[in-house]
Formats: structure tokens, C-alpha cells, sequence
């Protein structure tokens, strides 16, 4: 009854750790081979490694106009994006955080709905109303058809920071004599820094990723860096594919990166307390 | 003269209170959780909206002012330090939002760091803070502020046993000499008799009774007060010209009221009192002991039903054995109303030395109500 | 000093409610716009209305076999890639809340960054090697690649909802005289049930709207709902693609609509206290 | 007779605890948070394995066992109620577990809910009780387990100050009807020796003293006793020939030593006696009071620094006014090792009655250790 009955032992775990080790690799194979077309001078069958190294499918993608012009083009909308909805959900953000209103709950829930939805309804319907309005192939619609995917995470978060800043460091300020403003300046919007950070990055990966919306409105004019994967994907040779893919995954890998503290930190999580 | 007057509305599970604070003393307003003596406190400092009734500060009425431009100072029960700023930036910034100038902040801050013993913490952040100095710098902070009225929310509920009982003396000592006033919250009775000058007894929303801590503790004047504050023995039963009836027995000393009154008959362990041996007395079973510091409780139980009595820890009966009693003083309340009805001292015919207990003096008849 | 000195008031009200109302505008006027558009008989510019409503357009899209086949198609493969999902990630997401384990915090953040991340260029190094494997063009190739979107709903919000259940439940069963496994049956996973439920339905419908892994792996064979999506655009009538928006929305809004109180009841935000 | 033994490594913030249990008394293992207490009681339930050493239950080695085929039952603090689960069969799910025959779980599980005052409560979903109703859910789940050794972790700590009293005498009277043995965790030491046959004071991971209530109160051996159970004046001094040495001020009571002694002097407020007008004793001046029921404590300020002493109720002098006192006994602790060096009783010269204070009794020179 004792002697080898181990206590403590994770039922299965050598199972589990195998479990583990294929996620893992489910992860980071892809990637990996990415990496490795990408930096691949020759890549003969069946080698598991290229023969040779080379910058060379760098300097093909960068000496493409249709994919340079495409790299500028996403670098131009997301930051504009993002500052839109900076404009526009901030305020929203702090009353769904601050103040108990008609039909908050409703609205938010809308919102989050919107991103669990198939957005690619939601993008025709949308669509369909920018045709009406003529903004069609325009810079301004595909703004705005962007701005849709930005809602979540700068309302949410961003919500969520505001509402996890404690009322009574608010009340505390006012007690301390400072108004309604400076109490907001100095008080509140520091604490919440770090959440509105969080939300303002990933608001701008998501204007960066959104391929579905801007390809129903700015196609063919607007071809930012998403859309034109699918035809990298048929018209170029592999590894200036696999380089164009790093391309566009550095803004994020940085911006992950940056804020990888505040996530953890779980300024994410605090946005479904809110409910 | 503080006058703090508070009459909200009955819609809101809020508070309906009208009391007077007399200058720098310090009132605890007492009372279970969701009794509305935290919304008490908010709407003095202006978190709140009374929905009727003044508030008034040395005739001030403040009822409608913004909270930053009110006379109180409170301290929150999370403490509220600003986490993004150090202990420094903490105590000055409602200095500096008071264009104080900036030499007599420096020498107010240190003397307040000084007195709260936080010296030496100046530039870390709350969060490198342990409880009880969190707790040393939220106090520092509304006292910088020179409120008229220093509001404490249950400051003392996020420390442990131990430190709660050395902050609680502090904030008395610092309160005392600086007699600034003071309304402290709390659900807890001993806390609230312990540092008060006055207790204010709060329940659903209204108050109870107020008056200081002897006068909550001994003559509580409400079947509420006398089970909330400390420990009372409360039974149903009745008083009768013969005495104290209790589960049917008739406990001897007689001459109480002339005519019988029933209802829930309460008298505090320190109102027990055992008899020396041969004395006459109550018979009953000591079942329970319970060692208590200075002072024990055990448990009498007998045909009267199960009552409490404090001895001094030197003077413990063994559980198991028997025991005589007599009760020093009694109070009954209305089994309806849960008002206080009579209130007797008894003569103890069992010739115990009365200046022996640790209890209270006996007050004889003086405060009876009823019957 | 008093009067109309409203204490209360939040600061610029009137404002806010402008731009929540905008919000809700944006949110909601392309979901109407569709429903217009597919219950519309006949609908001539300028008129805000359609003249005639019919159901010919549901007709249609359903008599068009390309269309049906996708539906199918769609409605086969989620459910295969949910019932993958919940065999490969499930353990592994009772690890993740309740171990602790050599990397597990890597390998969550890792899970997690996939989603943040552009997920196109994790597509392409996976459909290189699905290529390698000759699962180009194939069923396990498609069931592949759509697992790559359940992996965080099923480990994040799976190890949540375990990790959610407090060791004591576990503990106090233990002390009561129940082994390992009837712990697990009678009281860890009935209490984490709700959070589960949401996992597997949020994985049902990442695998159900995935489109860029499956039109790089599953093309032409396998053309589901969500890559119809792009041809139905392109070569059919605009109700007919508000129709099968609609078709597409169906089951996200049925199931959403199903774990509504669960997702209020704030199962995933714990998935975020775990790190 | 049980018999636990935990001795647990040092790697770890754990505890290292020896000691015994008499069969069917109740120990609480009390001490500030952190010191081990509650990984020792999870390592008498199984849930965390001692590094070393064995824990004996009535002779039979338990070390190794898992939690479920140990003979113990746990009340956790948070209650650890199955919420999918309503109240029956929270308390079934043991017994069905063990197989019982229906019947018979059904008679055993009717009798404690009627134990337990919840009968009626059958069917409600634990989410639908109060604190207190929860914590006797708890209860009587363990209860229904029959184990040998009762665990209790902080079994109080979620209820308010009043419920606290309350659930704690029934947790007592329980336990004292079963004769179950009982190790009972708390941070609160007056729970602590109030519910206790014997207390386990732990700091830092390892067993300070271990005695009877009576005992850790009036005989601390230990700095930290002292100072963590009860309020003890503890101020740096010495004991002369020629009394106790406070601030440079020699007290009265010669008598205390041969040899001077230093170190830290340590007296309980009990212990100080206020002399009768006109009696010799040490002048002193009342600067604060505090009510604490049937006893008050007061502050006295003097040149040998500051005091608190106890007095009843009913004799408490004006704050501000002048008073004089003798110390009734005294204790000396190493300023460096905390150890308990001297423990004097020392004869009040000032000729004041020693039956009247509510103190301890003297015990004449019977515990001196060192000098």
C-alpha cells in the first residue's frame, strides 16, 4: 500500500508529454520551414536542409513593384486604421468600463458577436452599403471596412482597462482635491496604460491582417499585403511566398513581443469581467 | 462643532441616519455587511448622493459640493494608493493640486513620514509595501489633506489578527493627538468599542443606537445591539415578582418587577456570577471551556436551558462538575419589537462580593423602561 | 457652488451617445442590409425598401449544386476537425490548467501568439509540408490545416475551464475516498463543463469558418462555404451572396446564441489567469 | 491515542513539527500566514509529502498513503462544496463511494443534517447558502466521513466577526460530543485559545511551543509567543536586585533576581495593578482607554516609557488623570536568542488584594529558567 504507490505522478503523463510535443511541433514546423525557404539558396528533394544559404528571394520580393507597392500600401492603412478607431473607441471604451448605460451590455455583446460571427457576411452587407455610397475602390472605404475588425479589441481591451483601473483610485484623487479631468490625466489613463497599449497594437495587427473586407472593397486598386498572398501563392516561385509571409509577419512578431509582458500580465482577461 | 446629518431616501438599501459628531472625537459607525454604513460614509465624502436629508460640517452644508472641494479625507479599505506613483508622489499630490508651494509640501510630508514611521520609504511603490504600511500610507495621505472630517472605510479588514489590533492603536494615538474627527467604519464589535468615543449602531440600513462604547455595551437598548456587540446571553422567558424565569425555572433573586413581563430576558457572561461554595444559588453543569486571555467563558447548562458566564482565568471551574450561579443584572426585550423593556440590577442574595467580577458597576433600576 | 452642479454626470454624455449609436449603426446596418437584400423579390435604387419581398433567392443558391456541395462540404469537415480537436487538445488542456509542467508556459504563449499572429504565412510553411506529404488536394489535408485554428480555443479555454475548478473540489473528493479517476468523472469535469462546451463550440466554428489554409490545402477539390465565399462575389447575383452569408451565419449565430450565458458567465476570461 | 509526526525538510518554507496527539482532544496549529501551518495539515491529509519524518495515525504509518485511503477528513477554507452538487449529495457522495448501503447513508446523512441544524436545506445547490450554512455543510460532509483525525484549515476565516463566534462554540461543542480528534489551523489566536485543548504556535515553518491555552497565554517561553498570542508590554529592560528596569526607572518590587539580568521584559496588562490612592507604586500617567467589554485596557505614559494595563470596566480612571501601579509578575526573553530567560511573580508591596484582578494566579518563582 505504500512503497511504490507514487503520489503525486500526473495520471498518463508520458502520454501527455507526447501530446505536448506534437502541438509544439504542429506550431513550430510550419514556421521553421518557412524560415528555412525563405534563407534557402538550393533546396533539392530529399534533403531535410537547403544546400546552400542566400539572401537572393529577399532581394527578388523587394525588387517586385506589385509587392513593394503592397508593403507600403498595408504600412499606410493600418497606422491611419488604427488612429481612427483610437478617435472613435476610446471614449466608448472608457464609458463601457466606467458607466453603467442603456444597452451597454447589448453593444458589447454585439460587438464580440462580430468577431465570432463569419465576418465575411458582415463584410458583403457592408460592402454592399459602401457601393451605395460610392466608396467602392476608395481609400476611405476600405478605412472604414477595416475599421470593423479593430472594434473588438479597442473596445473590449481597452474597455477592460478602464474598468480594471479601481474606482477608488479615481475617488481617492477627487478627495485629494483634483477634478474630474486632471483625475482622468493623472490618474486613470496611467493605470490604464498598459491594457490601452495592448488594445492599440492589436487593433493595428488586425487592420494589417484583414484581407476578406479589402479585398470585397478595395480590390483592385487597394491590394494590401493579405490579399496579395493569394496570388503569391500562384504566381511566384515558393520561397519568395515563404519571404513575403516573414514580411508581413514582422509588424506583429515586434508588436507581440513589445506587449507580450501586459498579456501575460492579464490585461486581457479583465475585459469579460465586465459583463 | 461638526454636524453630520444624513436622511436618505428608503428606495435604495441606503442609510437613514441623524446624528451630531462632536468635535475631534472619533464615532464608529458599526454594523453587518450591506447595513449602509459604507454608503453613510460615501455620501459624507461625496461618492454618494443622499436622495433626501443635509450634511452639514460646522454648520457647512456640503450636502451638494463635488467631493474635491469637500472638507473630508478618506481612507479606503483597499488602501487606494495610486499604483503607477511612490510613497512620495502618493502623499503630495493633493498638495499639489493645492498649489501649496513646494518647500512647505517637502517639510509637511516629511513630518507626516515621520510620524506614521514610514521614513527611509519615500520612493517605493505600493506594491513593494506590506499591508500594514499600505495601510500607514493611505492614513498618511488623507491627513496631509487637513480634513475637517478624516472618513476611515474598514481600514483595518485587509490586515491580519495581529496587526490589526497594533494599527488600530495607532490610528487611535494619531487621531487623539492631532483631534481631528473621525468617522471609522466597521463590522467589527470589538474593533468598534475599542478605539470609539462613540458607537454608532447600524442595521438595515438605519441606526440602532448610538452613544459610547460603555453605554452600547451595557445598555444596549435594542435586541439588535445586545446580540451584535459583544457577548450576550439572550433567552426567551419572562420576569415575575419571584425573579428570572427561565425553561420554566425560576432563578432565585426575586423582587424584579411587580407585574410579569415576557420576552427575550439578556444579561452578559460578566453579569453571571458563581457562587462560593454552601452559598445559595442556581444549580447547573459546567460543559464548556473556553479560555479567553485574562478571562475564561464556560458554558452552565442545567434545567433553565444553556447560558455563557465569564470567571477570571484563575478561577475556572473544571467542565464536568456543577456549579451555582446568580445573575447580577438582567435586561429584557420585546419579542416583537426587539426593544428594550426593563433593565434590572439584582441584589444577589448569595452575598457574593460585588466588587469581585470584572462586570460592569450594577446600576440598580435606573434605566428600567417598561413594566 | 451647489445647484446645478450635477455631480453625477458623466463628462460630454451627450457625445458618447453619438458615437455608441454609431457603433451600433456600423454593427448592425450591413447585418440588415444582407437580411434586406436576401428576403428582397424586387429592390430598385433610390428606395430604402424593397418593393417586394420573395424567397426566390434562397431557392436559387440552394438549387446551384456548386453552392449545396460547399454547404455540405463545410458541414462534414467542422465537425470532423471538433471531434480531432477535442481528442488531441483536451488532455492537453487539462495539463495546461491543472500542471505544471517544463515549458508550459512557452507552449501556451506560443498557442496563443498563432492566433495574433498573420496566420497566412503559418498556412504556407504547413502547406509546404503537407505538400512534402502528398496531403495536398486531400480530406486529412484539410483536416489538418483547420485544426490549426481549434488549437486556442481548445487549449485556452478548455485549460481555463479546468483550471478553473479549484483544486479543493478535487482534494475534498480525494478525501472522501474516491480515486483519480472517478475525481475526474464526478467532479472536475461536470464543473468545468460549461467552459468546455464553449471551447468545443469555438473551435466548431474557427474549423467551420477557416478559408486561407483550406483554399491553399483544399483547393479545387474541396472548396467549403467560406471559400465559395470568394467566387460567389465575383460570379453570382448580389442576393444570392446575401443569401448564402446568411446560410454561412447560420450556425455561429445558433450556437453563440446556445453558450451565450456561459461566454457572460465569464468562462474565458480564466484562461488568461493561468499564465 | 494518535500519534502525529511530521518532520518536513528545510528546502522548502515548510514545516518542521513534532508532537503528539491525544486521542479526541482538539489542537489548533496557530501562527502568522506563511509559517506552515497549513502545509502541515496537508501533509497529515495528503495533499503535500513531507520530506522527511513520518505522520502516525494511532500507531499506523500514513506517510505514503494517498489522500483517499487515509483516515482523515478536511474542512478547507473556501469550503470546497461540489457546487454541481446539492447539499444531499454533497454529503452522499463519500459514503456511495465506500459502498454503504442506501439505507444506511440515508439514516447516517438525516442524523447529521439534524446535527447540524440544516435539515431542510437537502436540496439547495451550495450557491444557495449563506457562509455559515456552507461552513456547516463542510462540516458535516467530514463528520459523515468518521475520520479518524478531523482536519479543519482556517474553518472560520470566511465568516464575519459575530458568525465567527458563533460557528466557532458549535465547531467546539461538536467536536467535544464526538470525541473526534481535531487538528484545527488559525491565524487568529484568540480563536486559537479558545477552541483549544492544547495550541501548536508555529513561525517561520517550525513549532515554537505546544501546551494547553493556559499555558501558551501566561508561560510563553518564546519572544514570539509572547508577542503573537494575547497583548504583552514587551519593552527592552533588565531585572535587578532592586526591581524591574524600565527606561532607566527601577520598579519598585525588589526581590526579582540575585544578578541583573538583560534582555527584553515582558508583562500582560493583566499583570499590571492600579494601587488603591495613597499606595506605593510606580507614577504613572492614563493617556488613552480603550473598552473591550468587561475589561478596558489603558495606556500608561511614564519615565519607563509606556504601558498598557487592564482593568475592569467599571473601575476605569479618567484619561489624562495620574494613577500608580505595581507589576504583579514579570518575564525576561534573550534580546538575542528570544528565549524565555526569567518568569517571576513578584509580591505587590503596594499591599493590593491578588484575588481581585481578573489576572492569572501568581506562581512564585516556579517557572524561573535562567539567571
Amino acid at each position: 500500500m505504500t512503497g511504490q504507490a507514487a503520489v503525486r505522478r500526473a495520471p498518463g503523463s508520458r502520454l501527455l508529454g507526447v501530446v505536448m510535443l506534437g502541438i509544439g511541433a504542429f506550431l513550430l514546423l510550419p514556421l521553421l520551414n518557412l524560415v528555412l525557404w525563405a534563407f534557402a539558396g538550393r533546396w533539392f528533394y530529399p534533403s531535410l536542409l537547403p544546400q546552400a544559404w542566400s539572401l537572393q528571394w529577399f532581394r527578388y520580393v523587394f525588387s517586385q513593384g506589385h509587392l513593394t507597392h503592397a508593403i507600403v500600401l498595408s504600412l499606410t492603412f493600418a497606422p491611419i486604421v488604427t488612429l481612427v478607431a483610437c478617435f472613435v473607441c476610446l471614449p466608448a471604451a472608457y464609458a463601457f468600463g466606467r458607466f453603467d448605460f442603456f444597452a451597454r451590455r447589448s453593444l458589447m455583446i454585439g460587438i464580440l458577436a462580430t468577431n465570432a460571427f463569419p465576418r465575411f457576411g458582415l463584410y458583403i452587407g457592408l460592402a454592399t452599403i459602401l457601393y451605395g455610397l460610392n466608396l467602392v475602390d476608395t481609400a476611405l472605404g476600405v478605412v472604414i471596412v477595416q475599421l470593423l475588425g479593430t472594434l473588438v479589441p479597442m473596445t473590449w481591451i481597452a474597455a477592460a482597462a478602464f474598468g480594471g483601473v479601481p474606482r477608488e483610485l479615481e475617488q481617492a484623487a477627487r478627495d485629494a482635491g483634483a477634478g474630474p479631468m486632471r483625475t482622468f490625466a493623472r490618474i486613470t489613463l496611467p493605470v490604464a496604460a498598459p491594457g490601452v497599449l495592448v488594445a492599440v497594437i492589436l487593433a493595428f495587427l488586425a487592420a494589417f491582417d484583414e484581407a476578406q473586407g479589402t479585398f470585397l472593397v478595395g480590390m483592385p486598386r487597394y491590394q494590401t499585403m493579405p490579399i496579395m498572398m493569394y496570388s503569391i501563392v500562384a504566381g511566384y516561385p515558393e520561397p519568395a511566398a515563404a519571404v513575403f509571409s516573414m514580411v508581413l509577419a514582422t509588424p506583429s512578431f515586434i508588436l507581440l513581443l513589445l506587449v507580450r509582458r501586459y498579456i501575460i500580465g492579464g490585461s486581457i482577461a479583465a475585459g469579460f469581467s465586465l459583463l | 462643532m461638526d454636524l453630520v446629518k444624513v436622511y436618505p431616501g428608503a428606495q435604495k438599501p441606503a442609510a437613514q441616519i441623524s446624528m451630531e459628531v462632536e468635535d475631534g472625537s472619533l464615532v464608529t459607525l458599526l454594523g453587518p455587511s450591506g447595513c449602509g454604513k459604507s454608503t453613510t460614509l460615501r455620501m459624507v465624502a461625496g461618492f454618494a448622493e443622499p436622495t433626501r436629508g443635509r450634511i452639514l460640517v460646522d454648520g457647512r452644508d456640503i450636502t451638494h459640493l463635488r467631493p474635491e472641494h469637500r472638507p473630508t479625507a478618506m481612507v479606503f479599505q483597499n488602501y487606494a494608493l495610486w499604483p503607477h506613483m511612490d510613497v512620495w508622489h502618493n502623499l503630495t499630490f493633493g498638495l499639489e493640486v493645492r498649489r501649496k508651494n513646494p518647500k512647505a509640501i517637502r517639510s509637511a510630508v516629511e513630518a507626516m513620514l515621520a510620524m506614521v514611521g514610514l521614513t527611509g520609504l519615500e520612493h517605493r511603490y505600493p506594491a513593494q509595501l506590506s499591508g500594514g504600511e499600505q495601510q500607514r500610507v493611505a492614513l498618511a495621505r488623507a491627513l496631509l489633506l487637513e480634513p475637517e472630517v478624516l472618513l476611515l472605510d474598514e481600514p483595518l479588514s485587509n490586515l491580519d489578527a495581529h496587526m490589526r489590533v497594533r494599527v488600530r492603536d495607532e490610528v487611535r494615538s494619531i487621531q487623539q493627538r492631532l483631534k481631528i474627527t473621525t468617522l471609522f467604519v466597521t463590522h467589527d464589535q470589538e474593533e468598534a468599542t475599542a478605539i470609539a468615543d462613540k458607537v454608532a449602531v447600524m442595521n438595515q440600513g438605519g441606526l440602532i443606537q448610538f452613544g459610547t462604547p460603555f453605554d452600547i455595551y451595557w445598555n444596549p437598548r435594542h435586541l439588535f445591539v445586545a446580540d451584535f456587540v459583544g457577548r450576550m446571553n439572550l433567552l426567551p422567558g419572562a420576569m415575575t415578582a419571584q425573579g428570572v424565569v427561565l425553561g420554566g425555572v425560576t432563578l432565585p433573586p426575586g423582587g424584579v418587577v411587580e407585574r410579569p413581563v415576557e420576552g427575550i430576558v439578556g444579561f452578559r457572561p460578566e453579569e453571571v456570577e458563581l457562587c462560593p461554595d454552601g452559598a445559595p444559588g442556581t444549580q447547573a453543569r459546567v460543559t464548556q471551556l473556553s479560555m479567553r486571555g485574562g478571562v475564561s467563558e464556560l458554558t452552565l447548562e442545567g434545567e433553565f436551558g444553556r447560558l455563557r458566564a465569564a470567571v477570571p482565568s484563575n478561577r475556572v471551574p473544571l467542565a464536568g462538575t456543577a456549579a451555582r450561579f446568580v445573575l447580577r443584572r438582567v435586561r429584557l426585550y420585546d419579542a416583537a419589537t426587539h426593544v428594550l423593556r426593563v433593565d434590572r440590577a439584582l441584589q444577589g442574595e448569595a452575598g457574593a462580593d460585588p466588587s469581585r467580577a470584572g462586570g460592569p458597576p450594577p446600576r440598580p433600576g435606573e434605566r428600567s423602561v417598561g413594566a
